[in-house]
């Protein structure tokens, strides 16, 4: 596909701006309506869904040409989502998360290249991380938890740990204590330690598609020699890559992909997973993007009409993973859960995602903040959610601006009730 | 003027030119204005005529001032400053249609309260009216000058009752407003089923608001349309007396925000006892009697299940008096709530009854909201005092409009002839201290003027600028609002 | 005086990108690349390596980067310049589309924009592009400029007047010197180019930067050498699984190695 | 990237002129990027160009404060430049119509400045949309009017500049008659305030001292940016007796919203047309009624369900189910501010429709369609979804006036929709699709006469303008005014039908801008109009309309 595929998405736009709001039923206030941080933070019109799609349409009629200006305008932007998620709410033709990659990789293909991007992906072709650290650390983290190799033995379920989770030492023990989690319930779990890679999909979002297929194709050469049925990830960017992206590309893993989210609700409802500590915190609950409404499976695509296209193929963000994170939550003795304004399908982006946070860590924590503003006005005493990056972000933001909120991973409440002792950090 | 009459004659016809002075003198002096000289007095037939007139002013200088209504003249808007020829539009008066289905009437400005009332009371509607006009005020002219009515939730906008208007502007063009506009005469707009019953436009512009509470200085009206209600099938007066003030706004707060009621409006005692009197040397004795304060309400039934409709409002209307601590009552002393419904249907009885009681009276209102009155009543007060005004000789009206939004605030100096200077002193102090107050005087009449126009420089501006271009040559009303200096 | 060097450095699509990249279109006779960003030939990379290393070892070196073509990436040569290099010179057009214009073209160009580059002393080109592979543009320049060129470099280094350079054969080196001004054409063993850092990245946009048009060349432009594509298609990949039977791990590791003998793979 | 893949050019900004609007916003806050430039240049929205972009704006500014927007409207005056407001931005009124035109984007100035709950209003800026607003106003047991174009429209642009129609219209009336003051900025750069608040007593009144410049500013349509700049405006709330927040779930098709205690929504259907007129005046009569609306069936399935539409569309039986059984319908929510209440209305409702041979149906308390559509009645919130069927939509509309009228425009347009659907000219939406409300609880109503088009399809395209044309004469055949009042193509034939309105706008613009700073291009220009693509027979109908309503000197044809 190139960015000529997708006149008719552009050229599409009415220009109605629900794609800088809330799903208009769900507005509940005048300080949480809005739903894209871009054109909040920078206001003109180009930044936001319709914006960017006006400038995709005007680059092909030749009425206006790609710079560096404009290639900034395309990437301040998380790819959270939200825009699209609201225009399906009332459009059928318009793919608008996929022309935003689609400019994003035309950006690239034009050698519009973002600095901070370029030395990301540098890094990302020499670690096989997006965060630059050395390769040969990435399976530290498992020191002492006794997993199985895929690089010499088979297991029954594969755990990518994912490139955040992997280093981020603050992250550490949350990440000990899922695997610890699984292995309690008795699974058969195994890593890939040091030759675990990046998933490749932080390189697609940002336009790097050559590089995302070679992550792809590398993840699906180990998934095959580990002969796992199941990959369980932490990571929601990466459930959502594997999930999504890599069915769209071809790239079938032949196996079931969960988040730990999902699998540790899976276990905790077949009993094998027992919460009984009792933890007393009124909790608001963060759906990352990429589990929510950007973790929907791939189904198929649609080459036609899309005016035609039947409504069980489109990408509305309905079938994201919404309440296993929340029934986890509510099943922990002692948690009581208050929602946001803008959650679920219309979410609002932890500010992390899509380069952003690299390129523009400014936006990035003026994102989060917007959102821990948001979760201290449901009166609740922590913030939870299951995503590193999020998580990551937040307590960045939240340090930075000196919010007084605690920033959960789901997973640390649960090892807390699950009387896991490697000590929960918030 | 000599010159003039035989000109004016000529596009009148010289029955319909008169220099009588004693049919002149009405228009030499009302409330606080005076020093009118009216020269003469013509009567128009039709619109061409007034068109006429208004080219022969525009070629003569002369200065146009248009008058509706009957005597006796209150509030000086019709008294030329200086010279002037009158322009009599009662002879206009041709109720031209009344329209059942869609609840309208096109009248000419000579039409009267009096007059139509029961003619629409006969098709089953009635009338929006003010509090008790004068039997011979004119209807157009009463929406003209943005009277209040007194069933606040059909007062939708401040245009209300008032549709569609015909205009002659001060340069002796012809416009229709509203849906009137065209395409089409009235007779290919009824032939297609048009009401002429959108008040707004036509198309970019609103001239029927620019024209309203101009008091005839921009434009002359030749007709409109008049939003009409239905006649309810029952109707029942409900009296709220009360000692305090804040628990009857409270009161009509909590009724007005859900449209419960239809005619609302709160009275003083001495208010309420001059407006109820059947005898007017009894309004200090009655006055005496009831409560400080009043909330008169009526409740309506109409076509379907009017019992039905009238239980569940007394029904609610007694929640709400109850959570602000008053209670409805059927009479106060004097007045039963069938004598206050005739009253509210009714023009005033002769003589005008605020004239009633001493013989002479004048108003200062304005509007603000109802939270306010407080404040405003106890400037009036302190105001009063100050002049050794007996408290009592001032009435006060509060009449909810815009569907509760605003009140028209209205405190009525009751005086005789031996009083008069006083309260033409405790007038200009007063209004000058409400207006410091923060009364709005959005219907500035003579004086009043001044004080509201000092407020608002840039709306003066503009205003001038809007007067240029509908009077270039200030032939309507010459010098009054903010039209005071020459017009270039 | 100083030493200045002049690199000449080609901008290609990564040549890293999966197969699935290079969309071929055998209609119009163009491979547009998909998804990849264009980067330095990596040979090229190589040229500026072994600038830097001269530069690390000498007192006052100068290098300038010069790229030539169509939509030069403007991220991609600040990072290269901010390598190390002092200057920039680019060469930007439309018709400098690089699958347009024949090896000699392009060191036509070169040489001119080397012109305008001032003095010179050591012209490092890569080995060979990595989207044609040709390999003969280092060649040409130094024909143009009129000094003598060294090829396949493994090591550049400068001693007094003269280049002494390390230069790849199939089972070793030589070493081979030439007087300054030279060129050499720079093979993939000098090692990779160091990375810069972020920041480096970002204060390279103070460098100096020339950006010339074709009509900034004293050149005529309908002289230059133009390639014709006839013909453009994928080369078709086979690939044959064949088991490799054996009774024991032994038996089959035996079959390998004669299989392997047998296609002459080892 | 090279310029080479630029194709066209346009105005540019002098760069001292750009710096001056630096100076005013903040460099920040302007660009002339024509990337930028160009997200305020599509505008495809009741658009019947087929090329969908306007006239591009030479530079954008985003204001964030009245003298901000003062400034800029200031520098536009000294450097020869028009300027346009541009707030929620959605439909090609928003966009400019000269070339060298400023973009003043209010996207900055956003607050709700103020609610006063018990006066019932609400102060509020230009960027702040009808969601936010009614969201707000909710808590406090207040409502805001939300016009039809949706939740995400600006409640300010359309009380002060565009129309201001909505679905509630019946219990909350119309943009323009909803406004209690404003702030103007003038096109020479003085701010004048409208009503009481100039005279510094605040937003209650906005009539007056004496005549009121509210008349100057908009009529029934807004001055579409012609005449300035609106920077903050007080708008009647009205009494909301449901909970503080309409708690919803789902974003789709499938969101369903909890019913409120007293809250009906019912679908009536009658006998024939004059059933339903009748049924119709009674309601007004009886005051009945939260949201109304006439149900269009066709909009209904189009829009919820167009790939059904389409199909079923084919099968006479179905299609004759829709357009013919269910032709004469509407939708009535009632909201009662006590049990007593909502019993009577929904009594009431009863007997009106069963008095008229018509059936209604209780859906919000006992039926699944209720609590699918309650919000996309009283937030307007489906709206966008009318593109779902094709992309885009265009309306035409005649004046509002007695409902007889909007019942008979509803029917010239299924007419003239169905011909140009045989044509294959719009999208087959059974024709009859009007969009109606009834107003002030009253008896006078709305019909605009929706139609739906695929803006991929060139057909489609080429239709707008014939369309365009066509509905025009029509309203003038029924003497409604039509919506090409506002539209710089017909205004020179339309304006002498109607009191020469347009000679007096010329006048009020130029008094307000003698330097020609506005963008007026959507007020009172008059431009030409190719007539030679238009049907014959309806350039004939224009001709005699020009001949039979034209005014004389006289006044109005007799």
């Amino acid at each position: 596909m190139a960015l000529a595929d997708y006149k008719r998405d552009m050229e599409g736009c009415s220009r109605c701006s629900s794609c800088k709001w809330v799903p208009f039923n769900q507005i509940k206030s005048w300080r949480f309506a809005k739903n894209c941080p871009s054109i909040c933070r920078y206001n003109f019109h180009a930044y936001s869904g319709s914006g960017r799609m006006i400038i995709g349409n005007s680059i092909l009629e030749g009425r206006s040409e790609l710079n560096d200006s404009v290639a900034e305008i395309i990437f301040r932007c998380q790819m959270c989502g939200a825009c699209d998620t609201a225009c399906k709410v009332y459009r059928d033709d318009i793919d608008l998360t996929e022309v935003l990659l689609e400019l994003r990789a035309y950006c690239i293909e034009q050698g519009e290249l973002i600095v901070e991007h370029m030395a990301m992906i540098d890094a990302l072709k020499r670690e096989d991380n997006v965060l630059g650290e050395p390769k040969a650390r990435r399976g530290e983290w498992a020191q002492g938890l006794g997993l199985k190799d895929i690089n010499s033995e088979t297991c029954e379920v594969l755990f990518h740990a994912g490139c955040r989770y992997s280093y981020d030492p603050d992250l550490r023990d949350t990440l000990r204590g899922q695997v610890r989690l699984m292995l309690q319930a008795g699974v058969d779990l195994g890593i890939a330690g040091a030759e675990e890679s990046c998933c490749g999909g932080r390189a697609y979002e940002l336009g790097y598609r050559g590089e995302a297929e070679n992550y792809a194709d590398d993840l699906l050469s180990r998934v095959k020699a580990s002969g796992a049925r199941t990959l369980v990830t932490p990571c929601a960017d990466g459930y959502a890559h594997l999930k999504f992206l890599y069915p769209r590309m071809g790239k079938e893993l032949g196996c079931e992909v969960l988040h730990v989210t999902q699998y540790l609700q899976r276990l905790a409802q077949q009993g094998k997973l027992r919460l009984r500590e009792s933890v007393p915190l009124l909790v608001t609950y963060h759906d990352p993007c990429h589990l929510g409404r950007m973790g929907e499976p791939f189904l198929a695509d649609w080459r036609e009409d899309k005016l035609q296209r039947p409504m069980s193929l489109k990408r509305s963000g309905r079938k994201g993973i919404f309440d296993e994170p929340r029934d986890l939550l509510t099943s922990i003795p002692g948690v009581e859960l208050t929602e946001m304004e803008r959650i679920r399908e219309y979410s609002w982006c932890c500010g992390a995602g899509g380069g952003v946070l690299e390129a523009w860590p400014d936006f990035a924590l003026w994102t989060a903040n917007e959102r821990l503003e948001e979760a201290k006005a449901t009166g609740a005493e922590a913030l939870v959610t299951a995503c590193p990056w999020c998580v990551r972000v937040f307590r960045d933001a939240a340090a930075e601006s000196g919010l007084e909120l605690p920033v959960y991973d789901l997973a640390d409440l649960v090892m807390l009730s699950a009387g896991i002792t490697e000590t929960a950090r918030a | 003027m000599a010159m003039d009459k035989d000109k004016l004659s000529a596009i009148v016809g010289s029955e319909n030119v008169s220099e009588d002075p004693d049919l002149l003198a009405t228009w030499r002096q009302a409330g606080p204005v005076s020093g009118g000289e009216p020269q003469l007095l013509v009567r128009p037939r039709s619109t061409a005529e007034v068109r006429e007139l208004v080219k022969l002013a525009r070629a003569e200088g002369i200065n146009l001032v248009f008058s509706s209504s009957a005597p006796p003249r209150v509030r000086g808007d019709s008294v030329p400053a200086g010279e002037a020829v009158i322009v009599d539009m009662s002879g206009m008066d041709e109720l031209v249609r009344l329209d059942r289905r869609n609840k309208v009437a096109l009248i000419e400005p000579g039409v009267t309260f009096e007059r139509l009332i029961p003619e629409v009371d006969k098709a089953g509607l009635k009338v929006l009216m003010p509090l008790l006009p004068k039997r011979g005020k004119s209807v157009l002219a009463s929406a003209l000058e943005r009277e209040p009515i007194t069933i606040p939730k059909y007062h939708w906008d401040m245009t209300d009752p008032m549709l569609c208007t015909e205009l002659v502007f001060g340069t002796g063009d012809l416009f229709r407003t509203g849906s009137a506009a065209g395409p089409g005469s009235l007779e290919q707009q009824w032939a297609a089923g048009g009401a002429q019953k959108n008040p707004m436009g036509p198309a970019q512009t609103d001239f029927v608001r620019v024209v309203q509470g101009s008091q005839g200085t921009l434009a002359a009206v030749m007709w409109c349309t008049l939003k009409l209600e239905v006649k309810p099938s029952i109707h029942r007066i409900y009296f709220v007396p009360d000692a305090r003030l804040s628990r009857l706004s409270d009161f009509t707060y909590r009724a007005l925000r859900p449209k419960l009621g239809d005619e609302w409006l709160i009275l003083s005692a001495r208010q309420l006892a001059t407006v109820t009197a059947e005898d007017p040397s009894r309004v200090d004795e009655l006055a005496a009697q009831m409560a400080p304060w009043t909330v008169v309400y009526g409740v309506s039934g109409y076509e379907y299940l009017p019992e039905m409709r009238v239980a569940y409002q007394e029904k609610d209307l007694a929640a709400h008096a109850q959570a602000a601590g008053v209670m409805a009552a059927s009479e106060v002393p004097g007045c039963s709530a069938k004598r206050m419904e005739r009253i509210l249907a009714s023009p005033s009885p002769e003589p005008y009854y605020k004239a009633a009681p001493k013989g002479a009276f004048m108003d200062i209102f304005f509007l603000t909201t109802l939270d306010r009155v407080p404040h405003f009543v106890s400037v009036m007060e302190a105001e009063a005092g100050k002049h050794g005004y007996p408290p009592e000789r001032v009435g006060t009206y509060i009449q909810p409009i815009q569907q509760g939004r605003n009140v028209h605030l209205e405190f009525t100096l009751y005086y005789d002839s031996a009083d008069a200077a006083k309260a033409g002193e405790l007038f200009t102090s007063a209004s000058q201290a409400l207006s410091e107050a923060g009364a709005f005087f959005s219907r500035p009449y003579g004086p009043w003027a001044d004080l509201a126009y000092a407020r608002c420089p840039d709306t003066v501006a503009a205003l001038r600028k809007v007067k240029d271009m509908l009077d270039p040559d200030g032939v309507l009303n010459r010098g009054k609002l903010c039209f005071t200096r020459e017009v270039v | 005086m100083g030493l200045n060097i002049i690199v000449c450095a080609k901008q290609v699509p990564d040549p890293e990108g999966p197969p699935s990249s290079f969309e071929i279109n055998e209609a119009e006779l163009k491979v547009t690349a998909r998804g990849i960003p264009p980067v330095i030939n990596p040979f090229d990379e190589n040229a500026l390596e072994a600038a830097m290393r001269i530069k690390e070892s000498h007192e006052q070196v100068s290098i300038t980067l010069i790229s030539m073509g169509k939509g030069i990436s403007k991220a991609v040569i600040l990072k290269a310049v901010a390598v190390g290099a002092d200057a920039s010179l680019l060469v930007e057009g439309d018709s400098l589309d690089a699958s347009l214009l024949d090896s000699f073209a392009t060191a036509r160009l070169l040489a001119a924009a080397v012109a305008r580059a001032g003095g010179y002393d050591l012209v490092l080109c890569g080995r060979q592009a990595a989207d044609t592979n040709a390999g003969l543009v280092g060649l040409g320049l130094a024909q143009l400029l009129g000094i003598p060129a060294i090829t396949l470099a493994q090591k550049v280094d400068v001693a007094g007047d003269g280049v002494v350079v390390e230069r790849v054969l199939p089972d070793g080196y030589e070493v081979v010197e030439a007087p300054l001004p030279a060129l050499v054409t720079v093979s993939g063993e000098v090692g990779d180019l160091r990375y810069p850092s972020l920041q480096a990245i970002k204060a390279a946009k103070a460098i100096p930067q020339t950006v010339l048009g074709l009509a900034d060349l004293d050149l005529d432009p309908s002289t230059l050498g133009r390639v014709r594509t006839v013909a453009l298609a994928a080369p078709s990949r086979e690939r044959r699984c064949k088991m490799v039977e054996g009774e024991t791990p032994e038996e089959a590791g035996r079959n390998l190695v004669l299989a392997l003998r047998q296609d002459k793979v080892i | 990237m090279t310029s080479e893949t630029m194709t066209q050019s346009f105005e540019t900004i002098s760069d001292e002129a750009y710096r001056d609007l630096e100076a005013a916003v903040g460099a920040e806050y302007v660009s002339r990027e024509p990337g930028v430039l160009d997200g305020y240049t599509w505008q495809p929205t009741i658009n019947d160009d087929p090329a969908k972009w306007v006239k591009r704006p030479v530079a954008v500014v985003l204001p964030s404060c009245t003298e901000e927007v003062q400034e800029v409207v200031r520098a536009c005056n000294r450097h020869g430049l028009k300027f346009k407001a541009f707030s929620t931005g959605w439909g090609v009124y928003s966009g400019c119509t000269y070339d060298n035109v400023v973009q003043v984007d209010l996207r900055r100035m956003n607050r709700i400045l103020e609610i006063d709950e018990k006066n019932m209003y609400a102060v509020i800026e230009p960027y702040n949309c009808g969601a936010q607003l009614q969201a707000e106003a909710m808590k406090l047991g207040l409502n805001a009017h939300i016009i039809g174009a949706g939740p995400a429209c600006s409640p300010l642009a359309s009380a002060t500049s565009g129309w201001g129609v909505g679905w509630d219209g019946v219990y909350m009336s119309y943009g323009h008659r909803n406004l209690l003051g404003a702030e103007w900025v003038l096109p020479d750069g003085e701010v004048l305030r409208v009503g009481s608040l100039d005279s510094g007593l605040g937003w209650f009144s906005p009539d007056g001292p004496g005549p009121s410049l509210r008349g100057i500013m908009r009529g029934s349509a807004g001055a579409l940016g012609g005449l300035g700049i609106f920077t903050k405006c007080s708008l009647k709330l009205y009494n909301w007796p449901g909970p503080p927040h309409m708690k919803t779930e789902g974003v789709m098709l499938d969101a369903q919203t909890e019913p409120p205690e007293h809250m009906r929504f019912h679908l009536c259907f009658f006998p024939d047309r004059a059933s339903l007129d009748e049924a119709v005046y009674k309601m007004g009569e009886s005051e009945l009624a939260y949201i109304f609306t006439r149900t269009a069936v066709g909009a209904y399935v189009n829009t919820f369900a167009p790939h059904l539409l389409q199909n079923v569309s084919r099968t006479r039986a179905f299609r004759d189910v829709l357009s013919k059984t269910l032709k004469w319908g509407c939708t009535i929510i009632l909201v009662g501010n006590s049990e007593d209440e909502i019993v009577f209305q929904e009594a009431v409702l009863k007997e009106i429709v069963s008095g008229q041979g018509g059936l209604s149906m209780e859906t919000m308390q006992a039926a699944a369609i209720g609590p699918m559509m309650v919000m996309n009645f009283l937030r307007v919130s489906a709206i966008p979804m009318v593109f779902r069927a094709g992309g885009l939509f265009s309306t035409a509309l005649a004046r509002n006036e007695a409902w007889d009228t909007q019942m008979d425009w509803a029917e010239k347009g299924e007419k003239i929709k169905q011909r140009w659907i045989d044509r294959g000219g719009i999208l087959d939406d059974l024709a009859d699709n009007p969009f109606m409300a009834l107003y002030e609880q009253n008896t006078w109503g709305h019909c605009e006469e929706i139609f739906q088009y695929n803006a991929r399809d060139p057909k489609h395209l080429a239709s707008l303008e014939p369309l365009f044309v066509e509905f025009s004469v029509a309203a003038m055949e029924m003497c409604m005014e039509p919506l090409s009042v506002t539209d710089a193509r017909l205004r020179e034939v339309i304006s002498p039908m109607m009191g020469h309105y347009n000679e007096w706008q010329k006048k009020i613009s130029l008094f307000l801008d003698a330097r020609r700073a506005a963008d007026t291009g959507m007020y009172c220009d008059e431009v030409d109009i190719d007539l030679s693509k238009i049907d014959p027979e309806i350039r004939e109908t224009l001709d005699r309309m020009v001949a039979k309503l034209t005014w004389s000197e006289e006044g109005p044809p007799s």
